[in-house]
């Protein structure tokens, strides 16, 4: 598909670093799939729905940068919905979501469906510090909510594990968990042990894309071949058993690098 | 029609995986190789790291892709690894595809990955979208020669040159190869091609332009691997917008002794696989005992 | 972006019929300029008659059509009067396509159909399946330079050139034209192709190959126009799988000062008018007052 | 579309110069649609369709003298229905055929058609001679038949315009008419004066086609630059009025020449 030429109707800062880019057209997509988001003469990068017609943006990088000066009115190029999204959880399911940092993105349009569809929720939300947690609300709506920091700003000071930690999690249904990859390893290290813990957890990945519709391979993770942007982003736990997930990644050019 | 030499390592299984697809890493090959590749074909390597160009690097048409990657490869020192990785978990044959800007860089990269003993190497003089590689080179005959020459001079495998159809004969980088002692020609790399974003001017591609594949070329190569069996003695791999077993028979009888699969993987993994069997069923059906009765078949036929 | 010198005669509608389609008659010219073509092309004439290939002589891929008509025409002593016929019945310019296997040729051509005072001249050195005609000449830019400068030279009206794809450098071959004379170059004739009937092996064109035209090479033309535009100071027309507005406005953007349409006739008669008014509406939807406006428009972008 | 490749199941002598060619594959087509023939390694012509499963070929060229070398279980390439067939007639209609030679062919199956449909069917048929008469049986079974020959050698000796200018003309609903190019100007001359009749009668012209897909432009009649592959093969005959209709037509290089 060629990219749709898409038009910001709304940008809203949700944080010192990260804004929401609201555009006047509709994604049928589920949680956890995600656009290739072209910004016009700099970079196409993924760039997962925080909503159906939203994406929550982190400034890191040259795309992202010219993307935080465009303004409401501006246009950029869209591709998607790719990917494989969240296994969404049924009626009378209780659920638990992990969000870290940006990795509430994905996770809040699946607690607002999983709340409308008669799910219990529960989020452990966590940020580096209280400015920086996003869409707080919308986890409170839906369900129950832990909020860590990690200089105690706001909640519990920690990590997202802390609290993992003291939940009983044959409880839950289903898990699912998006944030920095390392936080993503330690949480599947914790559940790695019970493996029908790891069964039931769902992992939204993070990496490097190039074409973004499974044909060049350059988001391939060891030692299955499985690509990120078509296979994933989100992975049962147990696929990701003795993966290069959480160990070391592949840049633009292919080479390994440590995580 | 032209007795060729076959196709060594002659693949029991003629459908292979094209250069570019799922090539980038030593598990992404192992992959497609249990997925029912007769052969696999690695990303091109180079002789340093490269980042390629930047996205959007690969868009789908209405008919095929257009991509303009840009050469990505972490260089053979990383890559060195992939292919050994590759070759522990399969015993499918994989094929090394390397590029450099010169004689030297051709060869050194050939030299430097032998360690992790392809089965093969397939030089890339094709790719339409790198400045000063691949197709800059491929459309020169005699540098296709020396590079040729000099990478079958230090090396004991196999060794195919895939060939760009943007020059006005490809039969005459054809030969050069074959002069140059290749083994076999792979015919063909991406056609140039262009898409532009009308809402914003932008043409679609970060590198503005890039080779076409997918069923759209299908014609093209079909016609380039004729001319090609027509004119030289080594072996022709078909390449092009093959995703069917129809498309394959095709390729076959225009003179390709194997058939590369490249964009199609897209569609499914299994690909490879239906495409075999669809081939062996032909043969049965049609009474045919090998692929080899078929080869060149059309160049008799009118 | 380079100013170019306008298109003359200047189309107030951008949307031509290409040569080889609806061209054989005077009538079917006429009825062409009816259904909305800004202006028409005749089918390519030449020195003598000529029957062209057996059929098949063209045929509907899935996403093109692939043909060898081998230049079939009655020659200019009988084509003098679907001219002045086609003139006769309607004011939209006719563009004569002639070829010839050389110059003396070409310059007899002209001057013999000048006498029907068609609004210009298309020399056809791009047909790709007529052995001694078209492209064997296109691709040598010494002959293209000759050949226009001898037809310019004895031509009043307008001469454009229609170029090959088919060659290492297209470029090259477009300033062998702007250095003959041309007013104009038209790019692309069709892509060299093939197709191969499988259950019997026969090659499906009567001539065996031929040229690929419709959607499968519109990227290949728009990659054509945009380096012809940006190396050219004379106007391109661009041809090349345009079926839609969009294909009309994204050729424009990559520097076409018309564009012409072909295979898509087969779809609707109506393709001109929806064409030329989908360039409108965007025009005007874009606060654009004239389509000089977005010519070469994605040579500023990025 | 690419050619399909049929296998002929059987071969029927019609006349000392005609064969039909029976195939196992069933075309959805209306009677006067055609197929393009493709007679490997010689030629591909237009042939209509005289069964949905079969085509008579007369011996005249290249193409088919090859196929009349062929036998059963031999293979040739058929692309198709193409073009345009006969109107079909209403169940209360009453119809009337006027065929010319190998013109029976698109008019036998018409026949069939409308009499399975209740509709009052009347032929002319007319050949060189007796042994020439083809498809005499289909017409029969589908209503009254008036037989000509040129050398008197079965029916009424003459031409078949001879029947026809007997017939009260008003009392048929439609005209349908196949032949010779020359039989059909002879028609069409008769019927010219009363424009009504003009207007109801249908003409199944014979071009030399080089796509047969509406593209090339070889088969335009003057002056309206009508397509005979796409726009027709069959016209009403107020279609042809004031045309090249049995004056001349194009050869395969594109020169006029005499009908």
């Amino acid at each position: 598909m060629y990219p749709l030429n898409t038009r910001l109707i709304d940008i809203v800062q949700e944080s010192p670093s990260t804004k929401t880019f609201f555009f006047d057209r509709y994604f049928d997509a589920n949680a956890g799939q995600f656009l290739m988001v072209w910004v016009h003469g700099v970079d196409e990068i993924p760039m997962t729905l925080s909503y159906n017609s939203g994406i929550t943006v982190q400034k890191v990088g040259d795309a992202t940068s010219r993307l935080f000066e465009l303004e409401k009115g501006d246009t950029i190029g869209l591709r998607g919905p790719f990917g494989n999204g969240f296994t969404l959880p049924e009626k009378s399911d209780k659920i638990l979501l992990v969000a870290g940092g940006l990795g509430a993105a994905p996770l809040a349009p699946l607690a607002e469906y999983s709340f409308k569809n008669g799910v219990d929720v529960t989020t452990i939300l966590g940020a580096r510090s209280s400015t920086e947690l996003i869409f707080g609300e919308r986890f409170s709506s839906a369900g129950d909510l832990y909020i860590t920091t990690d200089d105690g700003t706001s909640g519990t000071c920690g990590f997202v594990t802390d609290i993992l930690t003291n939940l009983n999690l044959s409880d839950y249904d289903r898990i699912y968990t998006c944030g920095p990859e390392v936080m993503l390893r330690c949480i599947f290290n914790m559940l790695q042990d019970e493996k029908y813990v790891l069964e039931k957890t769902e992992f939204n990945l993070h990496r490097y894309f190039k074409c973004g519709i499974g044909v060049c391979g350059a988001c391939c993770i060891d030692p299955k071949g499985l690509r990120v942007c078509k296979d994933g982003p989100v992975f049962k736990g147990t696929e990701l058993i003795d993966s290069e997930f959480g160990e070391y990644k592949r840049d633009a050019s292919g080479k390994r690098v440590k995580i | 029609m032209v007795a060729k030499k076959s196709l060594y390592p002659h693949p029991k299984n003629p459908v292979i995986l094209a250069s570019g697809i799922m090539g980038t890493t030593g598990a992404s090959l192992t992959r497609m190789a249990y997925n029912g590749a007769g052969a696999v074909v690695t990303k091109s390597i180079g002789p340093v790291p490269k980042k390629g160009h930047s996205n959007p690097t690969m868009i789908e048409l209405e008919n095929g892709f257009l991509n303009a990657m840009g050469l990505p490869n972490p260089s053979y020192t990383e890559f060195v690894q992939e292919i050994e990785n590759a070759k522990n978990n399969t015993s499918t044959p994989i094929i090394a595809s390397i590029f450099a800007g010169d004689t030297e860089g051709f060869v050194k990269v050939a030299e430097e990955l032998s360690s992790a003993n392809p089965d093969g190497f397939e030089l890339n003089v094709s790719c339409p979208h790198a400045e000063g590689y691949g197709a800059t080179i491929g459309c020169d005959s005699c540098l296709v020669e020396e590079i040729t020459a000099s990478v079958c001079d230090v090396i004991d495998v196999p060794v195919w040159v895939k060939l760009t159809p943007n020059v006005t004969n490809i039969v005459d980088i054809g030969k050069a190869a074959e002069r140059g002692g290749a083994d076999a020609v792979v015919s063909i790399n991406t056609v140039r091609g262009m898409s532009i974003d009308i809402n914003t001017g932008y043409p679609i591609l970060g590198n503005r332009y890039g080779g076409l594949s997918g069923r759209a070329i299908r014609p093209i190569a079909v016609k380039c691997v004729y001319d090609l069996y027509a004119s030289l003695d080594i072996p022709v791999v078909g390449v092009g917008g093959v995703s069917c077993w129809q498309d394959a028979v095709e390729m076959i009888m225009a003179g390709a002794s194997a058939v590369q699969v490249g964009s199609a993987v897209s569609q499914s993994m299994d690909v490879f696989k239906s495409i075999s069997s669809g081939i062996e069923d032909y043969l049965s059906a049609n009474e045919y005992s090998t692929i080899d009765e078929i080869i060149g078949f059309s160049h008799k036929m009118g």
